[in-house]
This record gives structure tokens, C-alpha cells and sequence, in this order.
């Protein structure tokens, strides 16, 4: 990392840490809370929810690299945000439409007073390809018909990006939440956070409301959606770093038989192990929001490559981490499980494991 | 066991089943709530439920290889295979389950009087008293002697004081099988009694801990100034901890059963996948494979342990093996379940069930009845015997 | 296992401890020898040549539970033989012919004084089915012309078993090795055992030569592998029982750092992890011979079992052998190589761990 | 470096490169016999291969990061990329590898005073001096510091007996550095130096060890009374240790970049592998598709510590991160091409030529240079700060 981006991490885990730490998590999941709106405007005054938004509209414009790793240190403690929703997955998708809607709309983003949600997902698995739900032209405009799922963000958001297939191809809309036809039922998730089904029933779309051009959503989504990717791996792997911290503090504290847990040479190579992947991780995490950056165009492989190494390391840092706590771990007073479970939604948005290792493995050639 | 009589027992068996076992106990019994528990306060779900055990209860069906006048049907190992296969043929759920038939059962057959046998095992057959268990204490982990809760021998019995935790369902239980120390100036392992006590009685107090997994299985369970009756110990006085070894294999081939989900209908995991998923990934598809040939090895490996052992007697050591494959397995199996289900997974009762829940419960499965990592130590000290 | 498999077990194991320790392949290697034909013979009196033979032709007829714990005792010390080609492959072949000359052959067999090699493999991996070697009608006969490779023992053997397609299937052919028109090359074998690339230039086979029917060389076949890949398995489990005896001997003995390395948990742990998975092949290897004994019809999965675990179980005890002696593990003069290599042929004989796991999955409905 | 003098740097390597690299000199160098190691009796396998190494010699481009006055290029670690970025452009074979460049040109820079630099680093660009490594002793293993070589001073120079064994390539090199006990009185870490010495020198004799590859790129060496003069000392007397553990770390990168498979060409695991497999497997694929995800991200891994370090610091602890995710993953590539091989890779010299020969060969990397358990333990200590 550079010397900005240092400072830059420094900066964010000491505002985490202060504003946003576990303990804030776990009062928000009592309380069945999943948006802290005066948060988000915090973050917003420091110039994390324009991360990606132009200077001319009111954004910090830092970059992708940049957004991984104010997403990092959000791992790291649980922050709860739509960060990734409308910092990144939003605000990508709006940059590469050069309207002043969307200019407006980028300029809502970056002072904290928009939200945005991702609708993709229609089975359970992310396949943004077999989208079935239909906009059908009416008219000027469409009419919406379909289901969404796992839209992340979305029983909250002011606004929703929704994919859907047109006549020739597959078309993005931007439209307000709360349009008629349109029916959010927030999921009982498992990591506590905002992620809703939603029925579209004859939501009418005009042509002003498609993002980018009808029948081409890749052409906006792609960059959005491999800016999202990247942003998500980089919390997997925060996460992972500090589902590891708290592990490596409890290796060195906790006895048993007599001593601490941390001199059983089995768990020292297990943990040694484990940083390994974390920091091989993080290599590949960098490497993303370099590419981003730099050669937008060619990130693909960098990204499913981020995305598949960290779902599989921040697998194994909530396993490990659950099972060298021994009991406690297992106990919802402790956090550790809050990391697994967080996990484990991070493993399923945006593209699984799999999906990713697939898309390296295009890329390699084979 | 020759192969007539043995055919003689099947046939007999099956007309017993097809008479005995209503309809709607023939659905395999693979959800947490069609478990029957028994106990005083057991609700039964249904009428069905309430007849099943109490037949099974009459022919000793409930603890199929305890002796007759233990409320057993004296079933030998191969019959007992007969029973299984039987059972699984018409998809029967299991009758009664609980730790008194698993874990205090087989130590009372061990090391308990035939007066205490008496009077324990049958209540314990026919349902009628729930158990649970009280080893592990707070902070030991798994350095499981390590027991701090005391018991001061006031002639004719202990006052105890202590704390409890790990107790499973303990605040469903009637009856605790506890790890005591009667005796504090001896060595760590010497000192300990095996005592059981009345859950009901003054001085035993219980509380459920909430898991990740949103559920409440374990409690913790204090105990202040109870009084333990000096004829509830089992084994000699402060030589418990040999009893408690001797339950502990047992906990550990139980754990390792249900670990290797080897109990009740015994699908293959691909084929429950494929249920739901269209088409599996490569990953998930060679994952999918060696959880299934690792399913079907393990089982196998239980099966030739118990052929191997005298009736009752367990693995030995090697039920830490039992125990650490079946739960590691069991984790996997449920990680591949997760990723099958996506994003339908990841809701609290979701479109698919509890498969979360379970899920997350399937990760104490490593750490209770002794870590992976008690169990690999066990591997390694007494069956390789590698220096310490 | 029985207390009568208890004492084969132990009575082979004394036999192979003094006539083919691991010493005696280490010398055969060195001299480039694949075949001791007197140490053959010792073996068929001991009825292990005839260990499926019926009585009346001359065998021992213990069955294919006594022929894995045979092959599994042969596996620890890397004994050299035609057991399986032979005593297991050719002579469940045979047995499924009742005509005068199966009868014979199996005699023979019995005796040591005929062996036997299965030609099946014609490309890299195992793949009965896809057999392209051609037997064409000539006359009353045929005509074979084709490749094969990997035809273990297949050099010395005095008599082939080959898969050849007829006009509407697949059929089995039982003719001496030296045929006109058969030209053998010994491979330059890792495992320095007997193998052969044949090929089949106009090769003429009567009627008589082949074995079982016309067009359903499965017939005779498919129990013919089977009782080979049960043994093959076995013979592997073995195989892993030897390296991990040499490996646990070595962590007791070997010290680093003024310790037995046998006291670090990291090792212990890793043999331990080892011991359990050795432990739960030997049970799906007994599952096998049990199967094959009391209902042949239907071993097909505890074979596939056998065979998949058996393969995976042998690479990481080898792995786990090499490292565990370090630097000494890897050189030609320590005899752990010999068990690695050995268990790499072994894997892909009969078919690889995914061949296997892919029957597994099918029997079991997925 | 601005883009601008990246950008003009890169051009002008690029003709260079145009009008020097030989045609035969563009195959990527995938195979073992490509490799150039110089040194006084080596044997070009090519006139090509000559011109290459005294064409790149010239330049400074076998050590392209070494100061011009050492005989290298004194390129800047941004010029570096450029330069490996090109010569992979053309699929450039590397010009000259050894141990002297890997390994004690990095201890020497650091250490050796500026006459042993201008002595021995030149002869080193140019390939005219051949190093071998003498540091582990028979019985040693992991415990390094256990040398039991000693050298008995006696005023002008040591006196050296003792035995070193893996040593690489001994007996086709020219001179050796070797750790010897100067001080035995001393602590185990305090009483050793780091010697030069003459291979062709009488009492030193080397002896070629057998591996399970079929091949010997290992050997034994033997010193008997063999003189070395004070002079050939690098860094401090009894504290050659120091100058041991920087190389180690060096060591380690290598390693790690070998086995990453990140030298040369770079083509993905999983395309070689459908080069000669018509489809993959679910386990082949799904295995070859992990591999290919781990090479890439332990590759970037490698660039991420060059561009932390200063230039020629190396990774320091987090080497040993380095050589462990590098060689286990190296060692997984190998059975993949083995599993995707068939029986074709069973065959010494076979059609896959000597695939199973370097599949065994890999089985060395986790040992060679710190095993694998070693590296973690290094971990566990200096970077996460674990009680030992």
C-alpha cells in the first residue's frame, strides 16, 4: 500500500473503531435495526459515501482502491452501511451514464441523503445472465413484472437498480423504491442486515428511467457490479482479519492444562497458516483496486480472483476462529459468530466461490 | 448367530413393525422436532408418537441390546443389526432418544450396582426421566478434570456447590449424571465422584445460553448447598473420572453417528443437494463426492467398531477417531448444504427451514464431548503412542 | 475381521517379512528384474495363487475377503508378483466360463505355472467402455488390431486378456501372449513393476479365444475388475499402512531441536489425522471383500468406495511419509519413495479417484 | 519513475532486446535442460545460448537490480517490472541462473565488504563462477544452527573438517559458502561464520546423492583439513549466522517463485493441463481451478513484498510465508499434472517426456531451504508473536 492509502486505512479503522464497532453491530441486531442513517452521514462528511462520486459533484473521488479499503476496515468491525450498495455498486453504475440525472443522483449519493439497492438475484444462486423478470414495452415505456431476491440493502433503499429483460437484451432501470407495484419484504438474514425480496407487479418504467441504453445493461452493470465484487471481497477480507485478531489474542491468553492454548504447536502452525491465506489474500485484494483503477476494462480476472480467494479465506478464519474459542465461540453473547454468519452472506453475494473460479478459469484459458 | 435364526427373528421382527409402528411414525423422523425425548414434563406431538414408544417400550425395543430385566430386549449385535435395518425399511422413526440411552445407560451396565440398575435403566427405557449431563465447568474447556465443583461429604451424603456449563437441555432434564470433587488434596483425576441428582430438588438451579445457531441446547447449571444421597454415586467414591472415560467413549461413537449423519434415512448428500439444484458446479459436485465416499466409510468404520467390541464395551480409544472424523465430516456436509441452498439459506427460517440453524449448530459439533483436537491427542498418545 | 482372517492375515505377513521385504523389491529394482518367478511359486503353494480358484481345479478357494487381506499384506511391503493380474483379475474371468479350458486356466493359475495380464487401457485413463481396438470378423474368427497401454504385468504374462469391440459390443479375448502378430514393449515403470504397451497388428483369435460370449464382454469383465480394484485397494491400503509404520517409528526415533520430533503436536496431530483416515479405508476395504463374497451382483459401490478412498488415503500417507523424514525421505537409498511411486501407479490402475468417486455418486443417485 | 521514463525505458529495452535476444533464445525455457547455470565447466548447449549470456552479461541484464559496478544494470525495482514484463513479451529465456545470484550475491551486497564485491559479484553476472550452499549437516535437518563443521583458526587462515550434505549441485560447482564453527565455546547461534571456499582446493570433495527422482541434484561434501584463507570471511567472525538467516530469507523467495510456478511463461495450470486432456474431470477441474487461483494470488503476493522492501532487503519473516504457500502449492500442481498425465506420466522418460520425475522433485521444496513446518513456526513466532 502507498503512504496515502496507509493513512487512509489509519484514518478509517480509528473512526470504526470509535463509531462503528462490534458492540454497535450487536446493539443494532437487538434491536432488529439494519440502517443507522446518522452513521451513514458521518461517513458521508468524510467522503466515504462519494468514494467513487466526482469532486465537480460533491464526491472525494479517491478510487477503487481506495473504496477497498474503507471496505477493509468495515470488515473488520461489522460496520453496517450501504456502503457497497450505493458508494460502489450505485455510484459505479451512475458514473457511467453521463446524463444529469445521474449526475444529480451521484451528487444525493455523496452528501449521504440517497440510497441505493442492487436488484439481480432472482434464484438463489447470482446470475445476472438467466435474469427472467420481464420489462415489457408499453408504450414510451415498460411495464415490470418479476420477482427479485437477496437484494442486499433493499427493504431500506430510496432507490433500486433493477435488472430486467427487454425485447433484445437485458435492461438496467433506476427507480424509486416506493413506485407503485412494487412490494419490499424485508429477509430474516443471518447476518442482521437489510436484504429484502421484492415483487415488481406491473411497475411502470419510462424510458428516462433506464440507466445506460435499453437492451445493454452490461454496459453500465458490468463496471458496477466487478466494482461491487471487489469492494465485498475487501470486507471478506477485513473480516477475516479481524476474526483472526481476536483468535490470535485469545491463542495468547487462554489455559488450558496449564498453559496457554497459543504454546500448542498444532494451533501455532493452524493460525500460521491461516495468515498466510489472509495475507495472500489481501494481495489479491490490493491487486483488485489497482486494476480497477488503472485498466477498468481488463479487472475481470482480478476481481473474480479477489472475490473466490476471499470467500474461501474468510471461510476458513470463521471456522478456525469458532473452533479454537472452543464453547464461548459458540455462544451468541460472543462475536465470533456474528463474523461466521456475516461471512457466509459475503460468500453468496454478488457470485459464490464458484461462480468466481469459473470466471479465473475463463480468463486463463481453460 | 446362524443365518436361520436369524431369519426367524426378521420375519418375526417385520410382522412385529407392520402391526406395531403407526403410519405417521414411517417418515424417516429426520426433523429436530419429531425427536421424542421423553421425560416427566415431555410433551408428546402427537397420539401417535405416545403409542409408539410406549409398544416399543413393552418389548425392550427402545434399548434394543439391554438386557431383559433392564427394560432391554437382549438383542445380540447381529440382531440388533436385523432391528436397524428393519426400522429403516419402513422408514421408522426412532422410538425414544435421549443421553440416558446414549451416556448414563451404558456406564450403569458398566459400573453401577444391580440395585441401581434396577432402578435407574428402565425409567430410563420407557422414557419416563430425562437426563442430562454435567462434566465440563467454566474456563476449563476441555481440560475436562479440572472439576471445581466440590461436594462435602456430610456422612450420609454431599453437599454440593459448584457450577455447571455445556449441561445439554439441562433445563429439560429431570435427572443430572454430575462431575464432582469429593476429594480436593488428591491428584487432578482422583478425586472426582460420579453422583446423580434430582434435578427437582432444593439447590439446583439451571439457566439455557443462547448459541449463534439462535438456539438454547446447552444451559448452565449451579448448584448451591444441594444435597446428594451417598447411594447416588456410581463407581467407586473418587474414582469417578474412570466412569466418566468409560461414558465419554460412548458420548463420542453417539456424536460420531449422528455426526456422520448416519441416523435416521441415511440419503446421500448429493442426492439431497440435487433436490434443490438444478445443476451442481464443479466445485460443489467433487465436494458433494468425497462427503459422500467419506459418509459411507465412516459409517462403515462404526459398524466394523462395533462388530468388533463386546456387546456394550464401545470403541475404546479409537471412538476419539469415531468422533473426530463424524463431526469434521459433519461440518463439511452441512457447509456444502449452505452453499447448495444460496442465498434461500442465509434467511432464520427461510424458504429452506432451519438449514442455517443447523447449520451453525453443527460447529459445536468439534468442540462438545472433546474437541477435534482432545480427540487427535488421544490419537496420537494412546494408539500411536507418541511421546507427550 | 474374523479370527480366520486375523490368522491369514498374520501367516502372510510372516511370509512376505522374510520372502519379499521391502529389501528384496529394492533389490529386484536394481536389477531390472519385474518377475521372481520362484517367490510365484512359494506364493501358489501357500494357495494364494488359487486363492479364487475352486477346490476341484487345485485352488484354495478363500474368497475375495482373503484375497484383499492378502493384497493388503502384499502392499506393506511392496511385494512384487502377478497376485492380481493373476490370482484375482484373469481367474474371477475365468471362473465366470464353465467350459473345460476356463477350467484348465484356472488350474494352471493355482499352480503359478500360468499368468495372466488384462488388457483394457488404450488411452491415458481407465475407460473400458470407450474401447476402440477393433477384433473384426474373419472367417470363423478375428482379427485384432490396435493399441494398448498400461497393461499391467503385461510383459512377462504368458496368456492376455483383451478388450477388443465386436460388431455390436464390446468382447474379451484369452490368447497367449505370443501370438503372431503381438509386439510387447516393457514401460520404463516409476514403481518398476511389469508393464506393457502392446500392440495388435492383424492378431488372429478363433472363437475358442474368447472368453464368455460374443458381444458381452461385461459379462465376464465387470466382476473381473471389480475383484481387481477391491484388491487394488486393498493392496494400497496397505501400501499406507507401511509408509505411516515407517513414519511413526521415525517421529519416535528422529530428534530436532534435542527433542523427538514424535513430541511436537503439529506432527502429532498430522499422524493422528492420518491413523483415523487409514482407519476408515481398511473399513470401506473390508466392506468390499464382504460384498464381493456374499452378493457380487451389487458391490459395485462398496468397490468404487474401496477403490476411491483407498487412492486419496495412499497419496497423503506417502506425502505425509516424505515430509514428515525430510531430506532423508527423498532420497533413492530410504525406501519411502519406493511407497510413493507405488501409490501413484496404483491410483490410476483400474481407474483414478475420480473415476470412482463418479460411480459412488451414481449408485448413490446423484 | 514517471511514466514518461518508464515508457522511453521500456522502448529502449525492447529494441535491445529485438536485435540481441537470439530466436533460439525465444521459447520461454519451460524445460530443465534450457537452463544456463554457467560456471568454469560449463557446456553451452548452444552457440546461442552463449551469445545470449555475454550479450545480457554486457549490459548488466543477468543481474539487471545489481549496481553497474558489481555487473549489474542498476535497474530501480519499477525498471525491473518493465524488464520481466519484456523479456516475457518475447518469451525470452533467462540468461543465466545460480545460486550465486539467488543467494550470496544478496548476502554479499549486504554484507561483504567493497573489495569482496568487486571480487566476487562480477565473475557472478558473468556465469563464470559457479556457487553451491553449504549449510545443513548430516543429522541436522530443520536445526540449522547445528553446524558441527569447524574451522580451527591458525593465523592466516581456518582449518576446516566436517561434512555438509544438500548441498546443490556441488559437484558441477566452483566454489561453495559454507557455515563453519569457528567458536565451539560459543552458543549455538554465536560461534559460527560464513566462509568462502575454493571447490578445487585440496581437502574438499564432493559426492552426488541419489534422489527418488531418478536424478542428483543433491550431494554430500566433505572438507579434510581443507585451508581457507581468513580473507574469504563474509561479515563478521563468529557472526555468520546473520549472514546465514538474511540468505535464508532470499532462499525462500526463490523458492517460492519456483514453485509458484510464476518463472517462466506463466501459462495457467489448468490450459496445460486441456493441452493434453480432451475433458476434465469435476475433481480435475475443480482442483485445477483452486490451483490456478492460488498461483495468481501467491504471485501478486511475491510482487506485493518486492515493492514493500527495499530494494534487495527481501521479505525478511514474511519469506517464510512466501516459501510455504509457494512450494505446498507447487507440490499440488505436480499431482494435478500427474492425475491429468494418466498413465502416460507413470513412465520414466515417457510420453510426457519427465513428468514424473519433476512431480517427484517437488516433494523436496517443502524441506529444501526450511520445511514447510519450520516455515510456520516462524510464523507463529515472529509474526503473530506466539509464546514458543
Amino acid at each position: 500500500m502507498s503512504e496515502e492509502e496507509t493513512m487512509l486505512a489509519d484514518m478509517a479503522r480509528g473512526f470504526l473503531d470509535g463509531a462503528a464497532p462490534v458492540s454497535k453491530f450487536r446493539q443494532m441486531r437487538d434491536a432488529g435495526e439494519t440502517f443507522d442513517r446518522a452513521l451513514w452521514k458521518e461517513m458521508a462528511d468524510m467522503g466515504w459515501a462519494g468514494v467513487l462520486v466526482p469532486e465537480d459533484a460533491g464526491g472525494s473521488d479517491m478510487g477503487f482502491a481506495a473504496a477497498n479499503i474503507i471496505a477493509r476496515e468495515m470488515g473488520k468491525t461489522l460496520a453496517v452501511s450501504p456502503f457497497l450498495s450505493s458508494a460502489v455498486i450505485a455510484a459505479t453504475a451512475l458514473k457511467h451514464v453521463s446524463d444529469t440525472r445521474a449526475r444529480d443522483a451521484l451528487a444525493k449519493i455523496a452528501a449521504g441523503d440517497m440510497t441505493y439497492a442492487l436488484a439481480v438475484d432472482e434464484g438463489v444462486k447470482f446470475d445476472p445472465e438467466g435474469t427472467a423478470m420481464e420489462a415489457k414495452a408499453d408504450g414510451n415505456g415498460f411495464r415490470l413484472n418479476g420477482k427479485k431476491q437477496f437484494v442486499v440493502d433493499g427493504a431500506l433503499a430510496d432507490r433500486l437498480l433493477v435488472l430486467a429483460r427487454t425485447e433484445n437484451g437485458l435492461t438496467l432501470f433506476d427507480i424509486p423504491a416506493d413506485r407503485a407495484g412494487i412490494e419490499r419484504n424485508a429477509s430474516n438474514m443471518i447476518d442482521a442486515r437489510d436484504v429484502a425480496r421484492i415483487n415488481f407487479d406491473n411497475v411502470e418504467a419510462t424510458g428516462g428511467d433506464v440507466l445506460g441504453a435499453v437492451d445493454n445493461a452490461m454496459d453500465v452493470l458490468k463496471p458496477a457490479l466487478q466494482a461491487g465484487q471487489a469492494a465485498l471481497a475487501a470486507e471478506m477480507s477485513g473480516l477475516s482479519a479481524g476474526a483472526f485478531g481476536m483468535t490470535v489474542e485469545y491463542l495468547k491468553e487462554r489455559k488450558q492444562f496449564g498453559i496457554e492454548i497459543g504454546r500448542f504447536q498444532a494451533l501455532q502452525h493452524r493460525a500460521a497458516h491461516l495468515w498466510c491465506e489472509i495475507e495472500v489474500t489481501a494481495s489479491a485484494i490490493l491487486n483488485a483496486g489497482r486494476k480497477l483503477d488503472d485498466d477498468p476494462e481488463n479487472a475481470g480476472l482480478a476481481v473474480s480472483l479477489a472475490k473466490a480467494r476471499a470467500t474461501d479465506t474468510a471461510k476458513l478464519a470463521v471456522i478456525e476462529g469458532v473452533q479454537m474459542h472452543g464453547g464461548i465461540g459458540m455462544t451468541d453473547a460472543f462475536d465470533m459468530g456474528f463474523y461466521m454468519k456475516r461471512a457466509r452472506v459475503g460468500a453468496e453475494w454478488l457470485g459464490d466461490y464458484s461462480y468466481h473460479a469459473e470466471k479465473v478459469a475463463a480468463a486463463r484459458g481453460f | 448367530m446362524t443365518v436361520n435364526s436369524r431369519d426367524e427373528f426378521r420375519a418375526e421382527l417385520r410382522a412385529w413393525l407392520e402391526e406395531n409402528c403407526p403410519q405417521e411414525m414411517r417418515d424417516g423422523g429426520m426433523t429436530e422436532d419429531s425427536i421424542c425425548w421423553g421425560g416427566k414434563n415431555w410433551v408428546f406431538t402427537s397420539e401417535a408418537q405416545k403409542l409408539w414408544l410406549e409398544r416399543c417400550a413393552a418389548k425392550g425395543y427402545t434399548v434394543p441390546t439391554w438386557p431383559v430385566e433392564y427394560g432391554g430386549a437382549g438383542l445380540t449385535r447381529e440382531q440388533e443389526k436385523v432391528f436397524h435395518e428393519e426400522m429403516e425399511a419402513i422408514n421408522a422413526r426412532s422410538p425414544l432418544q435421549s443421553f440416558g440411552i446414549w451416556m448414563l445407560g451404558p456406564a450403569l451396565l458398566h459400573f453401577g450396582s444391580h440395585a441401581q440398575k434396577l432402578h435407574y435403566l428402565p425409567p430410563i427405557a420407557r422414557g419416563e426421566i430425562r437426563w442430562c449431563q454435567g462434566y465440563s465447568e467454566p474456563g476449563a474447556g476441555s481440560d475436562l478434570a479440572n472439576v471445581q465443583t466440590k461436594g462435602e461429604d456430610k456422612g450420609d451424603h454431599w453437599l454440593v456447590n459448584g457450577q455447571k456449563i455445556w449441561t445439554s437441555y439441562a433445563d429439560r432434564a429431570d435427572w443430572i449424571f454430575a462431575l464432582v470433587r469429593t476429594d480436593k488434596d488428591a491428584p487432578k483425576h482422583k478425586g472426582i465422584s460420579f453422583l446423580l441428582c434430582d434435578m427437582e430438588q432444593e439447590g439446583v438451579e439451571t439457566r439455557p445460553i443462547k448459541m449463534i445457531s439462535g438456539i438454547s441446547p446447552f444451559c448452565e447449571t449451579f448448584f448451591t448447598d444441594a444435597k446428594i444421597p451417598k447411594e447416588q454415586i456410581v463407581g467407586t467414591e473418587n474414582r469417578g473420572w474412570d466412569v466418566a472415560k468409560y461414558l465419554l467413549t460412548h458420548e463420542r461413537e453417539m456424536i460420531s453417528g449422528g455426526g456422520a449423519g448416519l441416523s435416521g434415512g441415511g440419503r446421500a448428500l448429493g442426492a439431497v443437494i440435487a433436490d434443490t439444484v438444478e445443476e451442481m458446479d464443479v466445485t460443489l459436485r467433487a465436494d458433494a463426492m468425497r462427503c459422500e465416499i467419506d459418509a459411507l466409510a465412516i459409517g462403515l468404520t462404526l459398524e466394523r467398531y462395533k462388530d468388533q467390541s463386546e456387546a456394550g464395551q464401545g470403541a475404546g480409544d479409537a471412538s476419539a477417531m469415531l468422533k473426530y472424523m463424524g463431526t469434521e465430516l459433519n461440518k463439511q456436509r452441512h457447509e456444502l448444504m449452505m452453499s447448495a441452498g444460496g442465498s434461500d439459506a442465509l434467511e432464520w427460517d427461510g424458504p429452506l427451514g432451519n438449514r442455517a440453524g443447523d447449520w451453525l449448530r453443527t460447529k459445536a459439533n468439534s468442540i462438545e464431548g472433546g474437541t477435534s483436537e482432545v480427540m487427535l491427542s488421544i490419537v496420537s498418545r494412546r494408539v500411536l503412542g507418541l511421546p507427550a
